[in-house]
């Protein structure tokens, strides 16, 4: 087995525990931590895609690398602006759930829309 | 790899294909940048020139009658990326360069910079973001590289959900968080897709990839986690749990455009996976589900429409219902009637689009002038803001599919292919469909009518009313289309499509 | 078996189990720690999948900013875990939701197994071309030049995403700073700290930038660690965040994709094709527009960070 | 003369169909309303002229490429149209005056002009789509036409309207979509699919649909509940134009659609027995009304199951010719029904000796429905003999004949019962409309019948004969009815539309449903595991399907 191979492996792996947490854990703030796990593990398989690109002289394919850094940029950004709002909710809020039913409001219209 | 060549050449008018990306995202630095209240003069002054390039793109598609290419810093695909313009592209180009004016016209009164203050929040955020929504759709309109296409996403993802929360209310911000988590969600299934089709064939431009695509399980597993990922995006039930909350509660303007453009950005995506990356694979079975799925969204989305207490909640879950229709054409890819269920799903989007954004407007305006959106209390209301109404009423003839409207044509040509191809079901769906919006219409309008009038806070604005009421006789309009613009729709569609039976 | 390998699977475990800490750990905050470990191991990963340049941007944006927004983040929230018990869900729902996952990996584990050992691959093409770059690193290439399209548009989200952030402050404090005050005594440890690190760091970076166009690193990677550093001056209290009406600041976190956005206008200009570099002038012109994006990923890192303004702008 | 038409054929023809839109677009012009008002019945003018070419000259056409519409006029067209046309134009001289200065009285005026487009295009639309677009027309903007005094009825008898014209414009959708895709070449032309439905593979299913869409907008039975509740509800000009021209979109609709090339014998007999129930039940739920307005519906009801019968008859034997003697009964109910609705206007506003005139027209126009001698109704009587023929079903004709006798007198008797409203109730410009519609619906049957045969015959008193004892017998039953007073049955207003409200109203339970369901779906985790769901299967389904 070779270390890509392996890599692949803990990338599928990753892939499944990171939706686990996505999908199962309640809090906002363990989603975005489950989003990340899971992105690393999509890089991973972009890892092993580049790993088995390896030829003229290069260790691996530069394209796929090249993405993984752009998605890493992203992901982190996507991050930032989830905590950002987790915060603001928790600020105004006093909590921070994205259950439905905590928002149920007597409607008002969204007249005051700015 | 003939075909794969000539769709890699850069053709003429495709210097237009960055601009039309360019542009508005020039507009993004420079609003935010400069800020304040000239972040709205960027904005307004760009727009003009932004409609002027897509139009420009859909005349040399349609003089040509090929698709636009443009190769960027002369790297042919695989390595470097292309641009690519079909008769499709062309008309979301356009839809959309008319559809954000209309919503920064609207705009323009409530989400301004007060002339006491040099800079506000809300006025120099709608501002950038909205010339991030159109650079993020035209980059979606136009990429030919599906990991290009996926930054399109993200951008479209990252300028849509600040404009929801963009009041500050814990319930809009609530309503952010969950439209951000389940589209990155979604973005993850994406990219995991484009990097099993990376693994496979090295290559993510599309016209290269279409000819190398072989039934086997990678492609389909990227097939499913990619659609998967645009379908949580584009809300397609049941994985709508995000939309209702988010399109209801921003503020009109905003509202328009979310539902009548940003959700068709990720659906113009399946259609470019379908009927471009995939069109090679035997697709009725995976069509069918998608179809089943808009099916279920139309019914279900009409009743919870009926359902609702509040007019732009109703809206929203319309919204909900007419993704549903967008989906019906993709079991119907194969076979004569190919052509004819390509253009319904078009059209939908088309008539859906102005006249959805038509809808938000109206009923922002509503709001503001009675103060509140509740139904049950907007008796009469039609007689004192008529413009507003019939802006409000037009729009719904087009949902409803009654003639002379855009939703009508959409309609008659998904119905017709879903006959002619034995799968009567969908045309069953539709026509209920039409009847339950006719209900949740009724349930605004009849009432509206008649009654005691509400005393206004104030009265709507009549160039507020007007774009509203343009943009619902566009929807209308759309039902005249002559056939050379079906024609112009099917610029691009590779004729496999028709061939494979 | 051989060391290498033994190790492979060492580290794929540690890995793996790490992971699951981050999902199945009781506290948020034990979670979000376990996170920057993991992020840290993953980076090792990287290297040994011959991917430095990734494994540099993973330690230092996945694993380094993203750990200290995440802990930050898990430290103010810790209230809220205490107050409300969370609606968790059944045995029987979490089951089927395992279940599903469990499919999910094991599908996608089956379709890479069954990828071809020698894949299809740019790198030959990437190679073929790099001459024309001036680069000698082809990663950098194919961010700079083979798609610099996706480079630029990324870089408009990252001022989408300040501008998503900075959406969600008060109306009274927009144009006001983000975070805390500059502290009269600094918090003294971390204080220590930066002073220490700070001006290595920045050093450290610069050279990363600057070995980038031939060898792993880049602006990516060399951005990340400045503006690692300036966060750890902000959390040191040290300095405090700039106000966000401030033009400097604006113009730093515009200037990387506007520079770039230029660039390309006039690569269709002078070279023929948006952002296509004229022959001859393209590894100055790179290094150019990778100066001006280190300076607005440095910029934009801490300042998504920082979250969005919670001062009044001084008037 | 068809020189002439064929050289402003066309024109006219356009003309007929856009000169209600241009009245309706001065009339939004604002500070035009008055003279828009003023000229709102010369808009069914191009549409008169249009007519009488048709009747008595070659059919026209018109092609509209640019809007992709088509428009035709023919014989059977013709006729109804020049009914149609003179109603409106008849009764838009007073019906857009009074209540002027009422807030509802400008929509009231554009819903009128928007329905006058509609009720008039119907009969010259010759392809699938103009037609689906004209017959949505005359369908839904009637709606404010019924419920504009805002009183709960008139609210309640609205809805019931738009949910039967909604329910039957998605039926009639989902028939014009069979049709248009059982026609191999690609055309909408209705004559065109109709030919080609006989031979596709959705003949029979496109059959049913259009019976049904039709059969709710001329209230056959089953499908009649609306239209007394609507009739009852709406004012007398728009129930007068309502009942006499709007149905007939329903009519013409049968005449158009029906594939009456081929013998459909099973089609054929199934349509004879639902007529005849209609036209039977139609009358004996009408005579135990109360209402005037509301047994002129029901009267309507059982009239509109002659025509089904007449159809019936035409499709068992593929009877082409059927058209143009259907469209001539339709054509006078058109006249009669819209005058008798005026009458009933006409009696309550008048007094004394008017009052006795108005009632002895209203009994002439009753009859003539019956098919009194000398009248229309008995040349109408005349046009569908040959379909219904001499056997048990013209019989059976015969005995309708009776009924409406019965039903007639009956609303007369009524009618003289009722309180009198004074002269307030109703304009001068109303009286005259009254007038003159009453006259016109005496004679003009006379000046249409050559388009289907020679008046003469129906003079012939040995054929007087039989439209003679029919009556007897309807004078006698008419009697009874009378006679028993108060100890008929009370049968609510639209009888059957009472269950079907009902329903409706216990299929508003399953909103909660839905509504729950909906809940239940956008909590996070179902939502992850139908995102997981969906991938899942999209994956399988291609995998498969290899």
């Amino acid at each position: 087995m070779t270390s890509a191979t392996l890599a692949g492996l803990v990338g599928a792996a990753l892939v499944g525990l990171g939706l686990y947490g996505l999908i199962a854990n309640p809090q906002p703030l363990r989603k975005i931590l489950a989003f990340n796990l899971m992105g690393s593990g999509v890089f991973l398989v972009f890892g092993i895609v580049a790993r088995k690109g390896a030829a003229a002289g290069l260790q691996a394919d530069p394209v796929p690398q090249a993405m993984v850094i752009t998605g890493i940029v992203v992901a982190f950004a996507a991050s930032a602006l989830a905590v950002a709002l987790v915060l603001r909710l928790f600020e105004a809020a006093g909590q921070a759930t994205l259950d439905p039913d905590a928002w149920a409001k007597p409607p008002d219209g969204g007249a005051g829309a700015e | 790899m003939t075909a794969g060549v000539s769709a890699i050449a850069a053709t003429a008018g495709g210097g237009l294909l960055p601009l039309a990306i360019l542009l508005p995202a020039l507009g993004v630095l420079l609003s935010f940048l400069i800020g304040g209240r000239r972040s709205e003069w960027i904005a307004l002054g760009l727009m003009p020139l932004e409609l002027v390039v897509a139009v420009g793109i859909a005349y040399f598609v349609w003089r040509s009658g090929q698709p636009l290419v443009y190769t960027l810093a002369g790297y042919t695909p695989p390595l470097g990326i292309a641009l690519r313009a079909d008769g499709f592209s062309a008309v979301m180009l356009v839809t959309a360069g008319l559809i954000a004016p209309a919503a920064a016209l609207y705009a323009r009164a409530n989400i301004a910079t007060p002339q006491e203050l040099t800079e506000k929040r809300a006025p120099l955020v709608f501002w950038t973001l909205l010339q991030g929504i159109q650079a993020a759709l035209s980059l979606v309109f136009l990429g030919g590289d599906l990991f290009n296409l996926y930054v399109g996403l993200e951008l479209l993802t990252f300028a849509a959900v600040p404009l929801v929360s963009l009041d500050g209310r814990p319930e809009t911000v609530a309503a952010a968080l969950r439209y951000l988590l389940f589209a990155l969600f979604g973005s993850v299934f994406y990219l995991l897709g484009v990097a099993l089709l990376y693994g496979a064939y090295g290559t993510l431009d599309i016209a290269l990839l279409a000819p190398l695509i072989r039934p086997e399980p990678a492609v389909w597993l990227a097939a499913g986690l990619m659609t998967a990922g645009l379908l949580a995006k584009t809300a397609l039930f049941p994985l709508h749990l995000w939309l209702p909350p988010a399109h209801a509660n921003a503020p009109a303007a905003a509202s328009a455009v979310l539902s009548g453009l940003v959700v068709k950005g990720s659906f113009f995506l399946v259609v470019r996976l379908w009927f471009d990356v995939l069109v090679g694979l035997p697709g009725v079975i995976p069509g069918t589900i998608l179809a089943t799925l808009g099916s279920a969204a139309i019914l279900f989305g009409s009743v919870l429409a009926l359902r609702q207490a509040r007019l732009k909640l109703l809206i929203a879950y319309s919204t909900v219902a007419q993704i549903g229709y967008l989906f019906i054409m993709f079991p119907l890819g194969h076979g004569p009637w190919a052509a004819d269920a390509f253009s319904g799903g078009v059209m939908q989007a088309l008539s859906h689009a102005f006249a959805k954004a038509a809808m938000f407007l109206s009923a922002g305006l509503i709001a503001e002038s009675v103060g509140h959106d509740r139904i049950a209390e907007l008796g009469g209301a039609a007689r004192v803001m008529p413009v507003t109404f019939l802006a409000l009423g037009l729009g719904g003839l087009s949902l409803m599919g009654l003639p002379p409207s855009g939703g009508f044509a959409a309609k008659w040509l998904l119905m017709k292919a879903s006959v002619e191809a034995g799968q009567w079901v969908w045309a069953l769906v539709m026509a209920a469909g039409g009847l339950l919006a006719g209900g949740y219409l009724y349930r605004v309008l009849a009432p509206a009518l008649s009654g005691e009038s509400p005393q206004l806070k104030k009265a709507p604005a009549r160039g507020r009313e007007r774009v509203a009421l343009v943009l619902a006789l566009v929807a209308l309009l759309l039902a005249f289309a002559p056939p050379s613009f079906f024609a112009f729709l099917q610029i691009g569609r590779p004729a496999a499509g028709l061939a494979l039976q | 078996m051989s060391v290498l390998q033994a190790l492979d699977i060492g580290l794929a475990f540690v890995v793996f189990a790490v992971a699951a800490w981050t999902i199945f750990a009781h506290g948020a905050f034990a979670a979000t720690v376990g996170y920057v470990v993991y992020g840290l191991l993953l980076a090792l990963v990287w290297i040994r999948l011959f991917a430095v340049d990734v494994a540099l941007t993973e330690a230092a944006i996945g694993s380094g900013v993203t750990g200290v927004l995440l802990i930050s983040a898990a430290a103010r929230l810790r209230a809220a875990e205490r107050a409300e018990p969370e609606k968790s869900l059944s045995g029987l729902s979490r089951l089927l939701v395992a279940v599903l996952c469990a499919v999910v990996a094991v599908a996608l584990a089956g379709v890479v197994l069954l990828l071809p050992e020698q894949g299809p691959s740019l790198a030959p093409q990437s190679m073929q071309r790099l001459p024309e770059t001036g680069l000698g690193n082809p990663v950098t290439a194919v961010l700079i030049a083979y798609r610099a399209f996706d480079t630029m548009l990324e870089k408009v989200v990252l001022v989408l995403a300040v501008v998503g952030v900075w959406s969600l402050a008060a109306d009274k404090y927009w144009g006001g700073a983000p975070g805390e005050a500059r502290a009269e005594r600094p918090e003294p440890t971390l204080a220590f700290l930066a002073q220490i690190l700070a001006p290595l760091g920045i050093l450290v970076g610069i050279h990363v930038f600057w070995v980038g166009a031939d060898e792993p690193g880049g602006a990516f990677q060399g951005g990340a660690i400045l503006a690692a550093m300036w966060i750890i001056v902000m959390m040191a209290r040290l300095t405090e965040a700039p106000r966000t009406n401030a033009f400097w600041l604006r113009l730093a976190l515009v200037a990387g994709p506007l520079v770039f956005l230029a660039a390309g206008v006039a690569g269709a200009i002078f070279a023929g094709s948006f952002f296509a570099y004229p022959p001859g002038f393209a590894k100055p012109a790179i290094l150019f527009i990778e100066a001006f994006m280190v300076l607005s990923i440095a910029v934009t890192l801490p300042m998504l960070v920082a979250g969005p303004p919670r001062r009044e702008p001084r008037r | 003369m068809s020189a002439l038409a064929q050289q402003f054929g066309p024109a006219l023809l356009v003309a007929a169909l856009v000169a209600p839109l241009i009245v309706l677009a001065i009339f939004l012009m604002f500070g035009l309303r008055g003279p828009a008002r003023a000229i709102t019945p010369l808009a069914a003018a191009p549409a008169l002229a249009a007519a009488a070419f048709a009747i008595g000259d070659a059919p026209l056409g018109a092609e509209l490429p640019a809007l992709r519409m088509s428009l035709w006029l023919d014989r059977p067209g013709g006729l109804l149209l020049l009914a149609a046309a003179l109603v409106w134009l008849i009764v838009s001289v007073f019906a857009l005056r009074e209540g002027q200065g009422r807030p509802s009285a400008d929509r009231f005026a554009i819903s009128w002009l928007l329905t006058m487009a509609g009720s008039l295009g119907v009969f010259i639309a010759a392809d699938l789509l103009t037609f689906y677009l004209v017959y949505a027309l005359v369908s839904v903007p009637a709606y404010y036409l019924v419920a504009h005094d805002e009183e709960a009825a008139s609210r309640r008898a609205g809805g019931v309207y738009m949910a039967f014209a909604l329910i039957g414009e998605a039926v009639l959708l989902i028939a014009f979509v069979m049709l248009a895709a059982g026609e191999p070449s690609g055309s909408v032309q209705i004559r065109e699919v109709v030919t080609a439905s006989v031979a596709s593979p959705w003949r029979d299913a496109s059959l049913a649909l259009i019976i049904i869409g039709f059969g709710m907008k001329i209230a056959l039975v089953p499908l009649h509940g609306w239209m007394p509740l609507t009739y009852t509800a709406a004012p007398i000009p728009a129930a007068a134009v309502l009942s006499g021209a709007g149905v007939k979109a329903g009519v013409i609709g049968l005449i158009r659609f029906l594939p009456l090339s081929a013998a459909f014998p099973g089609w054929g007999e199934a349509l004879v027995w639902v007529g005849f129930i209609g036209a039977f039940y139609g009358v004996a739920i009408g005579v135990t009304q109360r209402d005037p307005k509301t047994m002129l519906a029901y009267s309507s009801v059982s009239q509109m199951g002659v025509i089904a019968v007449a159809f019936g008859m035409a499709l068992a034997s593929a009877d082409q010719g059927a058209a143009t003697n259907v469209a001539f009964y339709a054509a006078n109910h058109v006249l009669v029904k819209a005058a008798l609705f005026l009458s009933v206007g006409a009696v309550a506003a008048l007094d004394g000796r008017a009052r006795t005139l108005a009632l002895i027209v209203a009994a002439l126009l009753g009859l003539s429905l019956a098919g009194l001698p000398l009248t229309g109704g008995a040349l109408a009587k005349l046009a569908v003999k040959d379909q219904l023929g001499d056997g048990a079903v013209g019989v059976a004709s015969q005995l309708s004949g009776a009924a409406t006798t019965a039903l007639m007198l009956v609303f007369v008797m009524r009618l003289a019962r009722s309180p009198a409203a004074g002269r307030a109730g109703a304009s001068r410009s109303r009286l005259w409309s009254w007038a003159a519609l009453a006259v016109a619906a005496l004679l003009i049957p006379w000046l249409m019948f050559r388009a289907v045969g020679s008046p003469a015959e129906a003079l012939d008193p040995a054929k007087l004969w039989d439209t003679v004892w029919p009556m007897l017998i309807g004078a006698a039953v008419a009697a009874g009815v009378w006679a028993a007073g108060d100890r008929l049955p009370r049968i609510p207003v639209g009888d059957i539309v009472i269950a079907e409200e009902a329903a409706f109203r216990a299929s508003l339970s399953l909103g909660p449903m839905f509504e729950r369901a909906d809940r239940a779906l956008r909590e996070w985790p179902a939502a992850g595991l139908a995102l997981l769901m969906v991938a899942l299967a999209l994956a399988a389904a291609g995998y498969a399907s290899r």
